[in-house]
Formats: structure tokens, C-alpha cells, sequence
């Protein structure tokens, strides 16, 4: 047992922290991030949770290495079990290389032959120090002596985390790091040899979540205007808009329902404002008979959709990506729409302010497509970056005369503000004339038709190409959108192939077809990863360019993708027909 | 003429509908306060009362059936300079948009909600509304309503509601008193306004609304909600005029810019990128 | 002039009626339409209208033929304009050819150069009559001199009309028919001879509508319920369900909004009865979430859904085919569901049964789609049958142990009633086990979208084939679906060209791509034509089965396809690359 | 053990949660009304006071955040043998589905709604619901409520509700009491219980509602719905009890079959095809 985890694959370690909801799960994650990212690694956490407030059995993933990561790893170097039942919840992923550190007591009856136990009774120690409350950073003490870290250097981070707390309180809080780290410390145990550098580079980035990243991508875009009604996995979104729009001037509210929030936010545009929504599945469902009134209206307006699996209320606090041909077909009527799904926390941050942007100049609803896993997850990236932002406002003061739908070439036309100006700024969800009045007239109706969608030909003037992740060829292709992408990666990275390349997607709509066929003109194999059960970004790239995949591999269980699991689908798709 | 009237080639209200009575006194009202086109939104839905924004030379955002009251509170939130107007029939305020009456009155926007209710859906042609009466008989309804018609006055009184009106078209001096009032007040104001329908509504027509209405007169205290209430749930007579005030609660935009800390109007807003840099660096 | 009349061509006579809004435009369609049916001639009627309650200016086209017509078609033989302004509101479709009947006092100054007024003093012969609404009453008579038909067999269809008037409105309008008709016969005006044969079967045949058609089919398949909201154009299928709700023992409940609507259709499934919804496109929107509820509840559901030219209020009382992905994609989460989209009165009738009969047999929401075009258009259709119908109830009794979501191999598990055995029965929106508990395990979660997702192959079994109309061979094979089926046939047959035929859809989800390809690779050229401004079923075909079309023939101005022009159309289509 | 409980692994309500209170208050008092778990339907929507059928031995139909009301009354209009509860947290009956709440008093169906009302959105960990105090801080309403809470007793008389009812399930015998006069009569009840939601609320705690609850009294007419409503808007203590009773008024089913004529219940109906044929050959 003292040497299995000096044995480890030296790439990355992996740790998963298990316990019911309201157990401090989040503490002893938080703590170890803090720690870990000081010390210049690379992280990843994400989350798998149930829908409830209190008890349930609950997951937090961390990956800690030498290079970005951004997926989780189905491999568990250290199960940290923080409550019983919290062995047997991933009892089927723990093999021979894993080392469980828990209290015997508690979990000692889950554990598998084969698996070894460290035993640290947590809550004893915990006790011992004045109150069971502690155990979890005995725990994290537990944990920074198993990791090969120091604690002295480190405990300031603790003491950070508790500051507002009672004096008293902090400091036994550190006395419990203390001790967890020397209950181990002294018996020989081996330590983890993490063989992959720290770098200086992590200490400067950032660590957030997807939910941070779109956000603050969002403040950056000037949204200044946020209408929802809280429904898991978009509620992140507005409730850090809430807790910065006294900082940023944001005009916050809690609408009676998504019905009403979209209709606030397509009013608030009207008005000047930069507004937004965010919701997920079954809000977004209420939200489409808005969405077509954006796009009658011509007005900007960008929806924040945190997709998770459905249908009806589904699995609220699981991740999927299932609504993305409902994002592009919501809505009755035909009307130009831009979705971007990000991959990255980047992405998330760029594609959230890109959205204000091109929403604006183009006078056309946008949606960001993420879901619970990238919404969740949390890993180290380089700072944003302010310097490319549009700042600009796409609206104009008016004069008499004005007339909002004035026909244009390129289908926009200057999008006026009532109250500024001299002109009236008249919005019709009828068919309507240049003027904004009602209009039955089958010419009108065809020219404005055709107005209006072709300002989805101009938005390809902003339109974000797909990128290609290549080392050697690109002779099979694996082909992913959204969120999907990290593990894609991953997987792809571990197979080590240089013939196999990845195509990613963060502009899923609309798309360039030409592009797409010379993409895939190149590829002998093409595979598609998408985390539905149909394959609908296949069905519409289909649809859109005509290209067809050799092999598909979907995902729907409620769970993301996992690299290494991914690796070897991809491997036995890539064997299959050889 | 007034400075909101505007050429029309086509009216398509039917010759001798309420609706041109409250078109015309909104108009006259609004010239009397002296408001200007440009600093005024019409907000309203769908519907033929909905179309009165087609009538009138002013700024105007006709948006869903049922959804006029939170673009409404959203423009007025977003600057709250304009004088902001949100109208509709009874079936697009009380059913469509119920939730949305219920919430937006807890908001207490400052704006004027005028409501024609001829106790049908005219537009799709006559149908029963939330406030058709008992036994009025439709196409859809062919036995007669049996739901109980819906009391707007009640319901905003139970709201708490700043200000509650019931008006009728055939008696456009008095509409105008009771218009002028809602607008002049300063959070959310209701004006439900009795408007017969000539095509679908062969019941409730002019004569029937001057038989079974009445006004509350000065021994009517409008600033006793239970009163109002009483008075609100009368059914042999339909008491008109206002029924309920109160002054001392904050709109929303108030309590947006004191609570929420938003600053207004936000057209003029610029983003603090340095604050927001600095935001950023936090999570560092 | 007099003889103008006699010229025209003589397969059909197509006649415009033209008037305000409750000017008895209908009154006029309905007599002429009695008549010549009880003629034995094949008829169709199609209207075109504002939204609005009085006033605005409106059509009916009526065209008389010796075999089956069943769509518009743009010449003009006769034209009615009951009020000033009808002249104008069609003068571009006026050709010398047309012959125009009415008042010179009051549209004379409309009619273009070159083209023929019959003057007839309607108001004027109707006044002397004793009241000039009787006019409309001497427009039929009037009309009936110029079809060549004779008076005094007829009159008993006006007696009929006007039965349950006081006896002297009955007898003033007889009256004023026979002077309009008298108004022409002494003055040598030349009659038209229709050289097409009448026929005794149509006699014998049903006159209606669309929106009836599909009511009668809603009551053949047992519709029990109907919760609804009025929505143009779908309020059709309402009011038909109440008129006759006592006749059958329906509920009726006009719900509060269209979210109401449909979850009520589905608690009443859910306790037994068969329920539908009728609505347009916005409505539609509002019920997404629920339609997604009925996937997951595995609930039997049928939606009408009647569109109109969107995004938003569009234009509420035109047409269009522009809803189709929206009713294939809408609803969040991924779910079977089935799409009829009748292309003719027989099929709105049939479909609309079997919208009953297989939503209750695979447990799937079934969504028929129609739209204004097809609900107002009326012709004669041969006798509905009653034999075919399916009228099985697909649900079980219970006993004690019954579990809802018992897993089958078809997807599909026996289907109980609350209160109906000994079983409880129970139905969550939430991911659930067999027994309908709430789970968030992965491998149930899998295996009940498997399952679910089953239940669209098994619908296979009542698969719905495309049609194909051949003369010879499918050289140029004409794609469509749904109401422009009538359009296609006549332009197709007045082209004349035995080497295309004509692909038309009525079930429109699932596919079956094998044999769409099959059909394809017949082809030389295939051109598609729809409704709507993007070519949506183009898309859905080429993304379930991958087949191009080298035409497109795409309408959206709100106007339904007439048959001449798409003639035009499609000739242009098949002479391009060549 | 009475005829509802079931064999449970797992709960997913926290630990004291008021919950609990009303699970066990309700079954309890089915039980004594010797009410079968086959004959009855208990519809919910989603939120945590929404996932109670799961812990109920019964036919149940858990659907749509805020949609709990529509099927209920289709259930109940479809088969009105059927004892049908419609249940829900406060967030999904007067926000999400508060348009559902006022246009089923309307029909008056005879269900019994019951109202999980903790004052806060527990599910979503924390939000303000429309039931919540000014001032109550949350995540999203950071400096406070500030919206005018939405008064579910007001409302449901406003509305002239057949029976409208308040309990405090601190107290589970009088909450059996009022369940009980609920479940039998006849029509639309109401009855809002406050449920303290340990973990998101540190305000209106157990204690909190003693402190500022207090029954009404045999004094109370509850055929009074003028005296109701003056109890409804009381603020410095909330009413608790019986506010007020309406028997006089027929049900929706009631109204279905006599008015509307449908023959009930909808499952053993069969089409009668004899006629359809007479009726599809009138369109001869
Ligand atoms: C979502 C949606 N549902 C239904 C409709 C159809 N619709 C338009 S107006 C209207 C009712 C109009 O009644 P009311 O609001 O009383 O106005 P009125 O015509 O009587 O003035 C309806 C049902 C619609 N446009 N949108
Ligand atoms: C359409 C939709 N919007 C939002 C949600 C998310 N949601 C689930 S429960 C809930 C609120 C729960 O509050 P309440 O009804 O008061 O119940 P409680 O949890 O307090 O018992 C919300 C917002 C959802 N499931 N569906
Ligand atoms: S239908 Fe009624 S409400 Fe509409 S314009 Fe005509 S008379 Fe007025
Ligand atoms: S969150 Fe609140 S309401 Fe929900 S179970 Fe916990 S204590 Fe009860
Ligand atoms: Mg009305
Ligand atoms: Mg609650």
C-alpha cells in the first residue's frame, strides 16, 4: 500500500472528491486550487451533482499537471470519500493504482479488494482540534502531504479562505491542516513524485469557471441589462451579474418567467440598453415566441443558453448538448440568428462579448450555447484580454423622418433610439413597411423577407471559422462543437497520432459551407463527438454542406466526456472498416 | 388636431368601435399634458384595441399577443425620461398576460396601463375574454361562459397596486379626468376602460354600459383599500372612476437606481473597463 | 364585349369575388358554390383576406371545372367587385380576357383600359327589391345568367340559404335573384359555355373545408377534448370541435394561453381522454416546452398546428409553409415525435384520425400541419370513409406491480389510466425509472432514451410513403409536401409533360431515406418546391438522406402557389442547364 | 403506516425541512378521509416542494415548473371521480405558474391546491419567490426585495375563490384541520401553507412564523368576502385558518356536463360513429 502512489502515471494526477451536497465538498476544492495553482500547476475541476439542496452524493473532479487540461479524466489516482456511500458512488472506476484516503470507519466496508485505503479518521482529528466542522481541511492537509507539497508556504492560503471569519475559527482552522498533514507525515507513507514541471506562467493566469468566463465576457460586451428567471445551469450567469451590477450599473431582474424575461430584455434594447438572458432547456422553450419577435423587430438581443438534458425537466443538474437544433430552428417563421458554443474559457469570455457586438451590428438575436459541464468546470487560463473588444454602439440619433426599417443593401438599417433625436422609432412584431406600420402588401412582405435574412449573408463578415487542431495531417478528422472540445483534444493527444486532427466548432451557426467540404475534402476518416443521442450538429452540417461522417460517437447519460474514455472510442472507431 | 394625430389612409377598426373613442382621448390627453411624441413610447400587444399605436404619431413598440407590460417596464427601466404607455385589450392584458398584470403591478413601474375591455376577443373574432359575463354566449362558448369573469379592479387592489381606474368610452370628458390622473401619477396606473364592441359583443354595447355603471362620488375615500375593494366587487352597478391611490410606495425605477445601484438612462452608459480589468485580475 | 365572354378558355371558369369585411362576400361563394355543385360541376374556392374585422379588401377565387381543381390559379374569367376598390385591389391580374361584373357607378373608373364591364346596378336592382342588402342576392342571380345556368331550378338553394328568415326576407331575396338574373337576359348578352361536362358523382360528393375536413377527422379519431386558444388561422378546428362539442361529448375549455392549452391536453391523456390542441405558429412557440413534457411522459398528444407567414404576428391571416423545422426541432431534449402534413381534404380527414391512432399506440406527440391556405380552401371530395379508421384505445387496464415505464423492446410499455385496475400510474417530467421515480443514474438515463428514441423506428409500421403522381416517367421529379401538393398536380398537368411527375409528402417525420433516395436516383432533375423562404424540408431532406435538388421554387409573400405561374415556374426550372 | 407511505432509500429534502410536515399532514389526513391511493392523483410541478408524489404511495403526474394547475383540471374534468391535489412550492404556483392561478379559480374545478410557501426559490438554492418579504437578500436580489410580495389570499379572493385557506405547518394539527375542510369541498380550495426552508431562508424561520402568525377566530365569517379580504392584507400578523368559503358555486365539471355537455369520464366514452357518418354527410 506505502509505495501505490509513487507508482502513478506521471502525466497528471488525478483526485476526486466525493460527499453529499452542503458537505464542503466545495472547501476542500477550493482550497486545493488555491494551493495548487500558487505552486504553478495546471488544473481542471468539474462537477457532477443531484438535483437537490442537501444530502445525494455528489462528485468534484480535479486534474492537476503539467500542461492545460480542461477534460475529466476517468482515472482516480485519490478518491477522497468525504461521507460514507462516497466509495461505492464510483466504486466501478477505482482500479488497483488508486489510493483511497478516508476515514476506515466511515467508508472502510465500500472498498473494493484490490483498492488500497489510507486511513485518516478526518473527523476524529477534527474533533480533537474543537469541532467536527474542521475535518475538511484535515483533509486538505491530508492531501497537501500526499501531493509532495509543503505546508508551512502554504497554509496562508487557508487562512485567506477563512479571513472574515473569527479569529478563533481560523486559527483552527490552520492547527487542522497542520495536523491532517502530519497524521501522515510521520508514517512512512510515500509521497506523490508529480514528474511534470510547475510553471511560473500558471501563477499569473487565471482560474475561473465557464460560468465566470461568460460572465465577465458579458461585462465586457456592456451588457448592462440582465432579465432571467433562475434555472440550473444558467443561473451561475446572472447571480455574478447580480453580485457585480451595483459595481457595473446593471439593471437586474427577476422575472416572473422566462416569457417575461425575454420580452424585458427585446424592450430594454429598444430603449438603449445592452441586455441579455440567460436560461436553459425548458426556459429557453418559453423564450422562442420572443426570439421570433427579435427577429421580426430586427432587434439585437443575446441569450445565454446552459443546455442540460432533457427533454421536459430531464436530469436539471447533469450536462448534455441537446439543444442546439432547437436553438437554430426555435422560434416559428423564418429569421436570421448567430449561435456560438465556446470551447474554451477563452472562448467563453470572447464569444460572450463578441455576441453583445455582432448582435448589435446586425440587429439579430444570438445565442450562446453552453451547458452544465463548461459552465461548471473550472481550470487555469491566460488573462483575458480587453484590447479586442468592440466597444462601439451600433445605434444612431434620428431626425425627423426617420424610418426604422429603411431598406438597405446589406439588409441593416440604422438602428435608432426613442428619445434621441427628432424621429419616431417605431417597432412592429405585424409585417410592417420601412416606416415600422403594419403592412399586408405581398411585395413589401417579400422585400422585407428578404431583408431581413440577408443579414445573416452580412454576419459572415464577423464569422468565426472553425478551428483545426493538426500535428501531423489531417487524415482522420474528429469533428466536435461547444463543450466537447477539451476532451476531444485530450483524447486525441493521448492516442499521440499525427495523423488524426480535430475540428472544432465555436460558431455552430451559420456556417461556411465551402469551408466545411475543403475541411473534409482533405480527411479520409471523419468522426463526429457530440454529447446528444442523434447527432444533430452532424444532421445540420449534412443538411448545410452535404458532407457525412465515417463514424459517430455520442454521449447521453447525463455525464461529459471523460479523455481517456473518449481515446479509446475514438481508437476502435478509427480500427473499425481497416 | 394635435401634434399626435398623423395621416391615415386606413383605420381598421370597425365605423362606430369604442376604440376610436380612447384613441382620441389618449390623444387629447396627452397634448393637454403637454408630452411630445419623441419623449413618449405606445407599448402594446396584439389585438384591435393593440393597433392604436398605428393611429398615433409617437415612438411605439408593438410587440406579442400578451406580453406589452414587460417591454413596458423595461423601456421605462432602461430611461426613465420616456413616458411610457402600455395598452391593450382585456384578452391580451387579464389572459394572455395575466402573470405578467400580476407581476408588473408588484413592480409598480411608472407607467400608465390602459386596458379596452369590451369583454371579447374582437380580433379573432368574438370569442369569450377573461372578462366576458356569465352566460355570454360565442362561437367557442357555445353554452353560455361559465367562468367567473375576471375583476382587474379586485386583482390590482389585492396588489396592492398605486393606482386603480375604471373608465367608460361613452362618457369621454370623464375619461379624460380619469386619464389625465393616471398619467400624472407616479408609479403603475390602471385604466380599465369599458369599450364596446359593436361586431362581438351584442350585450355589452354603449346603452348596456350606461345602464350598469355609475361613478364613485367624493364620499368615495381613495386611499382606503378595503373600501375600494368593496366597492371593486359590486356587480349590480359597476362603479367608474378611481377606485385607489397611493402615493408613497417607489416605482421601480427608483428602487433599480437606490437598491440595484443601476444608473440611468442606460443608452448613455459606458463600460468601466478599468474596473472591469481589475475584475478580472481577481480571479488570478 | 358581348362576346368576350365566350372566348374564354374552356377547361375551368375562374371567378374573383372581391369586397370589404362583412360585406357577404360569402354569401355569394356559398349560393354560387351550392348551385354549381348541385350542378355537378367540381369546384374549389380559395380566399385571401385582411386582418381585420370590417372593411380592408378581401377575395374568394372560385374556380368551376369538369374534373378536380383544387388550387388557385391567377386568371381571371369573371371578376365581382362588390365595393369600390375591389376593381383596384387585383387590376394587375386583369387581362383583356377578364370580364368584370358589377356597378359602373361605383368601380368604373377602376377598370383598366381594355378590359370588359358588364354594368349591373347591384344596389340599385336591390333597393327596388326593398333594401340594398339584397345585392349580393342579385349577384348570384346575375351570375347564374352568365355561367349559362338557368334560374328557376336554383332558386330553391337561395330558399334553402336564407331558411329561418322571416318569410318575407326570403321571398325579397328570391326576388332580387331573379332580377339580376333577368337584369341580363333580356340584353343579348353572350353567356358562357362551360365545354367542360358536369358530373353526377360530385353531386354526390362533400363540399367543405380544410379546417372542417380535419375536425371531421379530429371526431372520426375520437377526439374527446380540445383545449385551446384562439390563434388564426387554426380557430377553425375550435369552433367546429364546439359546435358539435355536445352532439359528441367533448370538453371543450378555451384555456387562458396556449401553455395552459397544452399541458391540459396532456393531464387529460393522462386520465384517459384523447385530447388535442390547435394553434398557429407563436402559439406553438408558447407550448415547445410542453410538447418536450410529452416526450418525456411518453404521452399521447395531438397537435394541429395551422401556420401563417411569421416570424412573430407576421401576417395573421396569409399563408405559408414556414413552421416545418420549427415542429420537427421544437421542444428541448431529444423525443420522437411524428409530422402529417395533408396535401389534400381526404388526407386532412384521414391524418388527422390517424394523428389519434398513432400518437396512442407509440405514445409520441403527433403534430399535423396545415396552414391558412389549406384550412380556408374548400372543394369537393369524395364521401369520407368511416371504414378505415383505426379505433382501438391503446391503453391497459392495471394491477398492483404496474410500472409505467417498463422497459420493451419496441420502446413501447403498456399504457395505464389512473383509477382505472388495481396499478398506480405514475408520470415524471423529470429523467425516471420504470416506475416513473425520479432517478439521475447513467445507465437508466441511457436506457430510457434508448427506449424513447425507439419508439420512432417502431412508428415505422404505419409509416405514411411519399406519393408519387406519374404520367410517365419521373425524369423531373417536382418535390413537395403538405397544402402545395393541389398547386404542383395542376401546374405539372397543365405543362403538359409526361417526364415529370410529382413527390409529395404527408408524412414529413420520420423518413424513410432508402426510399427517398430510391425515388431520387430515378431522377434526372428535381426541383423543390415550399412555402417558405429557405427551402426547409430541402434541408431536412438532404440532412436525413443526403439528396440535392438542382431547383428550388420557393414562395413566401403570403399568397398560396396558383397554379399558372408555378406552371411558368417550373417550365423556367426545367429549361435552366439545358 | 397508513395506506400512502412507501418503501423510501432517499429523501431529497434536507433534514427538518418544513416539508416533512405537510408530506406526513397530508397523508394523514387522506388516510382519515378514507381516501384510496388508486382513486386519487396527485399532480405537481417541479421545485422541491413539487417532488412530494415521489414520496407517496399513489397515481401522480409531476410536470412542468408552474404547470401543475392545467392538468389537474383536465384530470379532473376527464374523470371526475378521481380526488385530484394539485401541489407545488410558491415559486411554481404564483411565479412561473401564477397566470395558471388565476384563471383556474376562475373555472373553480374541484381540486384541492396546496402551496409549499417557504417565501424563497429552494430548488434553485436561494432566489427571491414572489411570496418573499422586501428587504429578503439573496444572490440575485443583492440589495434587497424590493417588489410588493404577492399576496396568495388577496388574490384568490379578489378572484372570488370557493374556498381560501391559510396554515402554518409549525402547527400540523390545524394544518390537518384545514387540509381536511379543503379535500371535501366541493369546488377550487386554496390552501397556502407556510413551510420554513431551512437553508435558504434564515429569516422566516419556525419561530419567525409564531411570532407573526395568529388564527382566526370563530368571529370570522367565512362567508364575509369583504371581512376576508380586510384579514388578507393584514401585515403585522399573518391570518392563519379558513379566510373564507363559497359553496354555492358549481364546478368546472359541474359546468362541463350540464353547460358544455360532455359525458364524463372521458375514458369509457365511445365515439359515436352513427352520428359522425350523419354528420360528415350533411357536407353533401
Ligand atoms: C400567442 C398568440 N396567441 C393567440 C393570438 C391570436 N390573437 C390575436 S389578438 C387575440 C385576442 C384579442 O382580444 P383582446 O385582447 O381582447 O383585443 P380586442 O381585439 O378585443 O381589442 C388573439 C387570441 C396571437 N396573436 N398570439
Ligand atoms: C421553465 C422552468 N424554469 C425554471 C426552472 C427551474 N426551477 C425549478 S424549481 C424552481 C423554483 C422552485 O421554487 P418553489 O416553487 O418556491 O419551490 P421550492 O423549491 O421552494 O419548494 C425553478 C426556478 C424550471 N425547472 N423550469
Ligand atoms: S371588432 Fe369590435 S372591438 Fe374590434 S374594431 Fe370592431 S367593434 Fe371595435
Ligand atoms: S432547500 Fe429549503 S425547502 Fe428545500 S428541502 Fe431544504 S429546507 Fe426544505
Ligand atoms: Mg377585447
Ligand atoms: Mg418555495
Amino acid at each position: 500500500m506505502s509505495n501505490s502512489i509513487a507508482d502513478k502515471k506521471p502525466g497528471d494526477v488525478s483526485i476526486l472528491l466525493c460527499g453529499q451536497a452542503g458537505q464542503g465538498i466545495q472547501t476542500v476544492e477550493h482550497l486545493l486550487m488555491r494551493i495548487l495553482k500558487s505552486s504553478g500547476y495546471c488544473l481542471f475541476t468539474g462537477k457532477e451533482y443531484m438535483s437537490r439542496v442537501r444530502g445525494g452524493m455528489n462528485s468534484t473532479s480535479i486534474r492537476i499537471s503539467g500542461s492545460p487540461v480542461s477534460a475529466p479524466s476517468n482515472r482516480i489516482d485519490i478518491l477522497v470519500p468525504l461521507d460514507k456511500g462516497g466509495v461505492s458512488h464510483v466504486s466501478c472506476m477505482l482500479t488497483s493504482n488508486t489510493v483511497v484516503i478516508g476515514e476506515k470507519d466511515s467508508c472502510g466496508g465500500e472498498i473494493p479488494n484490490g483498492v488500497a485505503l489510507l486511513d485518516v479518521p478526518f473527523s476524529k482529528i477534527a474533533a480533537e482540534t474543537g469541532n467536527k466542522v474542521y475535518s475538511n481541511t484535515v483533509a486538505v492537509g491530508a492531501l497537501l502531504f500526499l501531493l509532495g507539497l509543503e505546508l508551512e508556504p502554504n497554509l496562508h492560503h487557508i487562512g485567506e479562505f477563512f479571513s472574515g471569519k473569527p479569529d478563533d475559527v481560523v486559527k483552527k482552522n490552520l492547527e487542522a491542516a497542520g495536523k491532517g498533514y502530519a497524521s501522515l507525515a510521520g508514517t512512512g507513507t510515500a509521497r506523490l513524485q508529480m514528474e511534470f514541471k510547475s510553471s511560473p506562467d500558471v501563477k499569473e493566469q487565471l482560474l475561473l469557471s465557464g460560468a465566470e468566463a461568460v460572465s465577465l465576457g458579458a461585462l465586457a460586451g456592456g451588457c448592462n441589462f440582465i432579465s432571467s428567471y433562475p434555472m440550473s445551469p444558467s443561473t451561475g450567469v446572472l447571480s455574478f451579474l447580480a453580485q457585480h451590477g451595483s459595481e457595473f450599473g446593471i439593471v437586474v431582474e427577476q422575472a416572473e418567467d422566462e416569457i417575461a424575461a425575454i420580452n424585458m430584455a427585446i424592450g430594454a434594447w429598444y430603449a438603449g440598453a445592452r441586455a441579455m438572458v440567460t436560461t436553459s432547456g425548458g426556459g429557453f422553450a418559453l423564450m422562442t415566441e420572443g426570439l421570433s419577435l427579435a427577429g421580426m423587430l430586427e432587434s439585437p438581443l443575446v441569450i445565454h443558453l446552459a443546455q442540460r438534458p432533457g427533454p421536459a425537466t430531464g436530469l436539471p443538474t447533469r450536462t448534455e448538448q441537446g439543444d442546439l437544433e432547437f436553438a437554430l430552428y426555435g422560434g416559428h417563421g423564418e429569421f436570421p440568428r448567430i449561435i456560438f458554443a465556446p470551447g474554451t474559457l477563452e472562448e467563453g469570455f470572447t464569444l460572450a462579448h463578441r455576441a453583445f457586438s455582432v448582435a448589435d451590428k446586425y440587429q439579430v438575436p444570438v445565442i450562446i450555447l453552453t451547458d452544465q459541464f463548461f459552465m461548471d468546470s473550472c481550470c487555469n487560463t491566460p488573462v483575458f484580454k480587453l484590447d479586442d473588444v468592440d466597444r462601439e454602439k451600433h445605434f444612431t440619433g434620428t431626425s425627423a423622418g426617420y424610418r426604422r426599417y429603411e431598406m438597405a443593401a446589406n439588409g441593416i438599417s440604422p438602428r435608432g433610439i426613442p428619445g434621441l433625436g427628432d424621429g419616431l422609432v417605431c417597432v412592429d412584431s405585424d409585417e410592417h413597411d420601412q416606416e415600422g406600420h403594419i403592412t399586408e402588401n405581398s411585395v413589401m412582405r417579400t422585400m422585407m423577407v428578404d431583408k431581413r435574412l440577408k443579414k445573416l449573408e452580412s454576419s459572415m463578415d464577423d464569422f468565426i471559422p472553425p478551428r483545426l487542431f493538426e500535428t501531423g495531417s489531417s487524415n482522420n478528422l474528429i469533428v466536435c462543437w461547444g463543450s466537447a472540445l477539451s476532451a476531444v483534444r485530450e483524447a486525441v493527444e493521448i492516442l499521440g497520432r499525427d495523423d488524426t486532427a480535430v475540428l472544432h466548432f465555436s460558431q455552430v451557426f451559420p456556417l461556411d459551407a465551402a469551408l466545411v467540404r475543403e475541411h473534409f475534402s482533405k480527411a479520409e476518416k471523419t468522426i463526429l463527438v457530440e454529447g446528444n443521442a442523434t447527432g444533430q450538429f452532424g444532421r445540420i452540417l449534412k443538411g448545410c454542406t452535404g458532407v457525412d461522417f465515417h463514424g459517430r460517437i455520442l454521449r447521453y447519460n447525463g455525464l461529459s466526456f471523460a479523455s481517456d474514455e473518449l481515446a479509446a472510442k475514438i481508437n476502435s472507431c478509427l480500427q473499425e472498416g481497416k | 388636431m394635435n401634434r399626435f394625430d398623423m395621416e391615415l389612409s386606413d383605420i381598421a377598426w370597425c365605423p362606430g368601435c369604442g376604440n376610436y373613442g380612447i384613441l382620441n382621448v389618449l390623444k387629447k390627453t396627452l397634448d393637454e399634458l403637454g408630452i411630445q411624441p419623441e419623449k413618449m413610447v405606445l407599448v402594446s400587444g396584439i389585438g384591435q384595441a393593440a393597433k392604436i399605436p398605428h393611429y398615433f404619431r409617437t415612438n411605439f413598440f408593438n410587440g406579442l399577443h400578451g406580453r406589452a407590460l414587460p417591454p413596458a417596464t423595461a423601456i421605462k427601466a432602461s430611461n426613465p425620461s420616456l413616458t411610457v404607455i402600455a395598452e391593450s385589450g382585456d384578452g391580451d392584458m387579464y389572459g394572455e398576460g395575466g402573470n405578467h398584470f400580476i407581476h408588473t403591478i408588484r413592480r409598480n413601474p411608472g407607467i400608465t396601463n390602459i386596458v379596452h375591455n369590451n369583454m371579447v376577443y374582437g380580433l379573432t373574432k368574438g370569442q369569450a375574454s377573461p372578462t366576458s359575463q356569465a352566460g355570454f354566449k360565442t362561437p367557442i362558448q357555445v353554452g353560455g361562459v361559465f367562468l367567473e369573469p375576471f375583476n382587474p379592479i379586485a386583482v390590482a387592489l389585492a396588489l396592492d397596486a398605486t393606482f386603480v381606474a375604471r373608465a367608460f368610452i361613452g362618457d369621454q370628458d370623464r375619461t379624460r379626468e380619469i386619464f389625465k390622473k393616471a398619467l400624472m401619477h407616479k408609479g403603475y396606473a390602471l385604466v380599465d376602460v369599458f369599450q364596446p364592441c359593436f361586431t362581438f359583443n351584442k350585450i355589452n354595447t354603449f346603452q348596456w354600459f350606461r345602464e350598469h355603471t355609475y361613478y364613485l362620488d367624493d364620499t368615495h375615500d381613495v386611499h382606503n383599500r378595503n373600501q375600494a375593494f368593496q366597492k371593486a366587487v359590486e356587480t349590480d352597478k359597476l362603479p367608474l372612476g378611481v377606485f385607489y391611490e397611493n402615493t408613497g410606495r417607489k416605482t421601480f425605477e427608483e428602487n433599480i437606481q437606490e437598491t440595484g445601484k443601476a444608473v440611468l438612462p442606460l443608452h448613455s452608459q459606458e463600460t468601466d473597463y478599468g474596473k472591469l480589468k481589475d475584475l478580472i485580475l481577481k480571479f488570478k
